[in-house]
């Protein structure tokens, strides 16, 4: 039988049993992010000439945090709730050939973790921030989140949310993010494409995919497929006005500055120097 | 022709495959399994066109097109 | 002379530095090659010198926007292959209490050194003994861990080393209990030849002749060889209960007792290996007076004086290291006494495990408190003299 | 002076007087070029910031346990408030050395041996009225040259100040420790 393509990057089988299926239900978005993920690694790897070593997966906590739970066949981690973007920081500062992509969810990223994703982006490290944004906590039973739209009900807001939703790709392009772009699960060619894009940016690429949570939401994954599609314009139509209620997607912005990382280096390299002219 | 493969053990029955196929080539399978899923199967393949569509949008890694290609490897 | 201006690690010989430079010249002697950390007094004077320093050592040096924050960066820092340290104050180290016990279970070799001021809440800026219980029980669930309780600043310097040395060798956070006393006392500091200095590294399944294939993350031995990102070796760092592979679908008992169980005695069962105690006068002594930290600086002088003044035949003892608690070599020491005194600047804390071991070798266990200062050594004296009239 | 195995002293002023560096500089001379032990310590808070600033040595030729100083062999009082906070602390017969300009109130009774020093005044004529403390550590220095060598002070101010001041740093050293010992039996 045939396999699918990209089961070549996961670990099916291991010394203590199946790792697949997935843990994620039936119809969930993460799920797609990941093979759109692995899907981008693998164009990357084949045309820069890159190895799958230079790779790193690292998640929070959430249900996309799972994708980096244990499944890949690539150096990976699946860390605390919030902070996967400092754990991040810190092999990025250890090792900054590695290509790290980070799995994050709303709550995640948002919420628990919302300032490290500011400072992230305002330090301009060189991470791939992939973040899926359901709008709900899914895996502890559907709670309202960040990015839930006001009056939609939850299990915390059964009476219709109070609170406005954060616009994510807006927050991460004013933090100061090189690359910000948005896409759902259903736009799959151009999701993969902008990844792409931000592996090969220098500097921080935040990447907000709206994904689908058909069971808290009640609707067949087809249906809420169909839906995401229909609720999304393009940012040039949102910026013509015709947007009405749809959300805007594609890339807000892809500008060149020095990552931290350069910035960094620049300064051990004048150390260097002034001692060599000292000598 | 081409044909769709479906790993039952990986495919939770989400459907989204159906949904995407730009040709209808697939269709769900009118049985339920043994897990409970309602698995994609083929409808009318000499309509599939190799797009990959189909694997591309699969949250679980468990559908594959083969094509004539692959069978030639 | 001044460490600031040099290009390397601190050149052999006297130096006269604060505790808190000792530390992180300790840090960069040992490997330290990423620090991360977030201001708080009284441990920011570490974090300064680690800035300064880092660039000049070809590290890295990050300040993070919190304490949750910089804890992190170690992991990533250690799973991608470097040394990492990070200092902080007691409610920082508050802060810390998850990503220790995500290190616990992960087992990453990491260190985090806490200069302790008094609390609760913000309490003070002083001088503290009040985390060294946080310290073994602020992280949730089970693992033990290693606590170093520096004196001086060549302790500051020699224990941040050791404390290196023992997470690369037991693959877990190691702790510097610090007292902002050691941390902001400048003292000499000898540093010897860095070919004298022993340096642990972490044993890797290369050095184990073990393939990526057949490499298991948690598995091989008590204390499993540990992979580096970006060797091809697809090491994935988790902190469910896992299987040695790492596997974490199938959750049971069985696997968390052998998985957590492993973890706790890797230390617990080295406990002699692993813990050092400093002894004066135990020889035909009727009492005893067991301290930690900058409180051992205070308490062999009243120790001295007691001996010397009224010819108390009490004994002196030194736990270099808190944890883990070294019960059964405390029990070897200590004759059969009347009194043990035990000096803290908190209400009374390491006197629980001390009680404990000693439960049926005393008559009395003494505690001598003091909040937000160090004790002088009149202050002790005058209490073993009301206990030993 | 008697070889003391242990000999305390304490400098104290406000923020921005230097009172913190003379204690490095005059730790670093004991311990890394005088052959002695000491311990450094200063006073530590909130209030240190622009206030009452405190800086202490205890010098020894074993080991010095306890950190801070008790009964100082040595009071350096740079301003009223460090006097009248520390004057209380001292041993018998102890040297109390003071900026008449700033310190104009002393106590009435009380064994010690005062040794009156214009640090301010010296230090501008010198030419920087900033290093008022290396004035105050060479006047310092001239009453416990005993203890310990010129050159061993002259390079720890080395290490401890910036190169471009280390001149001006060095003279003031030299006037402060001239000052003393040419006015010594006035003062006494």
């Amino acid at each position: 039988m045939k396999k699918h393509p990209m089961l070549k990057y996961l670990k099916e089988e291991a010394a203590a049993g199946p790792r697949l299926p997935l843990i994620l239900c039936p119809g969930c978005g993460a799920g797609q992010v990941l093979n759109y993920a692995l899907r981008a690694v693998d164009a990357v790897i084949q045309e820069d000439g890159l190895r799958k070593e230079d790779f790193v997966f690292i998640s929070g906590v959430g249900c996309s945090s799972r994708l980096a739970s244990h499944y890949l066949n690539f150096d990976s981690a699946w860390t605390l709730h919030g902070r996967a973007l400092a754990v991040a920081t810190g092999a990025l500062l250890a090792n900054p050939k590695l290509k790290i992509i980070v799995f994050t969810g709303d709550g995640d990223a948002a919420a628990i973790g919302g300032n490290h994703l500011i400072h992230t982006c305002r330090r301009n490290l060189d991470l791939t921030i992939l973040c899926v944004n359901n709008g709900l906590y899914g895996m502890t039973g559907g709670q309202v989140a960040p990015t839930t739209p006001f009056g939609v009900r939850t299990v915390t807001t059964p009476y219709g949310n109070v609170e406005d939703e954060f616009d994510l790709c807006r927050l991460a392009q004013t933090a100061g993010a090189t690359y910000v772009a948005r896409w759902s699960t259903a736009h799959p060619h151009q999701t993969i494409k902008t990844i792409q894009k931000g592996i090969r940016k220098n500097g921080t690429a935040f990447i907000e995919i709206l994904s689908q949570c058909p069971v808290h939401l009640k609707k067949t994954p087809a249906e809420m497929f169909r839906q995401l599609k229909k609720s999304t314009v393009s940012l040039k139509k949102a910026a013509a006005g015709r947007a009405g209620s749809r959300i805007p997607v594609g890339e807000f912005c892809d500008i060149d500055k020095p990552d931290w990382i350069t910035r960094y280096q620049n300064v051990i390299d004048r150390l260097q120097s002034d001692e060599r002219t000292h000598e | 022709m081409n044909k769709l493969h479906v790993n039952a053990a990986y495919c939770k029955g989400c459907l989204i495959c159906v949904e995407v196929c730009p040709a209808a080539a697939i269709r769900p399978c009118p049985m339920i399994n043994s897990r409970g899923y309602t698995l994609p199967e083929e409808d009318d393949m000499s309509r599939c066109t190799g797009c990959r569509l189909c694997e591309t949008v699969c949250p679980d890694f468990a559908v594959a097109i083969e094509t004539d290609e692959d069978g030639g490897e | 002379m001044s460490p600031d201006r040099s290009t390397d690690l601190l050149k052999p010989g006297v130096h006269y530095l604060q505790g808190a430079q000792a530390c992180a010249e300790g840090a960069l002697m040992a490997g330290c090659r990423v620090y991360a950390g977030y201001p708080i007094t009284p441990a920011t004077e570490i974090m300064e010198h680690a800035a300064h320093r880092l660039p000049r050592v070809g590290g890295r040096f990050i300040q993070m926007e919190d304490e949750i924050s910089s804890a992190s960066v170690l992991l990533g820092a250690s799973w991608a292959g470097a040394k990492a340290m990070t200092a902080t104050s007691s409610p920082g180290f508050s802060l810390m209490q998850e990503v220790i016990s995500f290190a616990i279970m992960t087992e990453t070799p990491l260190v985090i050194v806490d200069v302790q001021r008094p609390g609760p809440g913000q309490g003070y800026i002083s001088t503290s003994q009040e985390d060294v219980m946080q310290a073994r029980w602020g992280h949730h669930g089970e693992g033990s861990i290693i606590a170093l309780s520096p004196a001086s600043a060549q302790d500051m310097f020699d224990f941040t080393i050791e404390a290196f040395n023992l997470a690369e060798r037991w693959r877990t956070p190691v702790l510097v209990m610090a007292e902002e006393t050691v941390a902001h006392m400048r003292e000499r500091v000898v540093v010897p030849p860095a070919d004298a200095i022993p340096i642990v590294n972490r044993t890797t399944p290369q050095d184990l002749g073990i393939p990526p294939q057949s490499y298991l993350p948690y598995g091989h031995a008590q204390v499993p060889p540990m992979a580096v990102w970006g060797q091809g070796y697809n090491i994935n760092h988790v902190s469910l209960v896992h299987h040695a592979d790492g596997n974490v679908t199938r959750y049971n008992p069985a696997v968390h007792l052998e998985n957590v169980g492993r973890i706790h005695r890797k230390i617990e069962d080295n406990v002699d290996a692993i813990a050092r105690l400093e002894t004066r006068g135990l020889d035909g002594c009727r009492h005893v007076l067991i301290c930690y930290g900058s409180v051992s600086r205070t308490g062999i002088e009243a120790v001295r004086e007691a001996r010397e003044q009224r010819g108390i035949p009490i004994g002196f003892i030194r736990l270099n290291t808190l944890w883990p608690f070294p019960e059964r070599r405390l029990r070897d020491l200590v004759p059969e006494v009347d009194a043990v005194f035990v000096p803290e600047m908190n209400l009374g804390m390491m006197i629980h495990p001390v009680t404990e071991a000693l439960r049926d070798r005393c008559r009395r266990v003494v505690p001598i408190p003091s909040l937000g200062s160090l004790h002088s050594p009149g202050a002790i004296l005058a209490r073993i003299y009301e206990e030993i009239p | 002076m008697i070889r003391h195995r242990r000999f305390e002293i304490r400098i104290a002023g406000y923020g921005g007087q230097g009172v913190v560096t003379i204690g490095k500089i005059l730790g670093t001379a004991f311990s890394v070029y005088g052959g002695w032990n000491s311990v450094n310590t200063q006073s530590y808070g909130p209030e240190s910031r622009g206030g009452a600033c405190r800086s202490e040595l205890v010098v020894a030729d074993g080991d010095i346990n306890y950190p801070y100083v008790r009964k100082a062999d040595v009071l350096v009082a740079l301003s009223q408030e460090a006097l009248d906070t520390y004057v209380a602390d001292i041993r018998d017969h102890a040297v109390l050395l003071i900026d008449p300009r700033a310190v104009t109130r002393l106590p009435g009774t009380g064994a010690f041996r005062l040794v009156r020093v214009p640090t301010v005044e010296i230090a501008r004529q010198t030419g920087d009225i900033k290093c008022q403390n290396t004035v105050a550590l060479g006047a310092l220095y001239a009453l416990i040259a005993d203890m310990i060598d010129e050159d061993a002070l002259l390079q720890a101010i080395e290490g401890n100040v910036l190169p471009a001041t280390l001149g001006l740093n060095r003279a003031a050293f030299e006037q402060g420790k001239r000052y003393v010992r040419s006015h010594f039996a006035v003062e006494k």
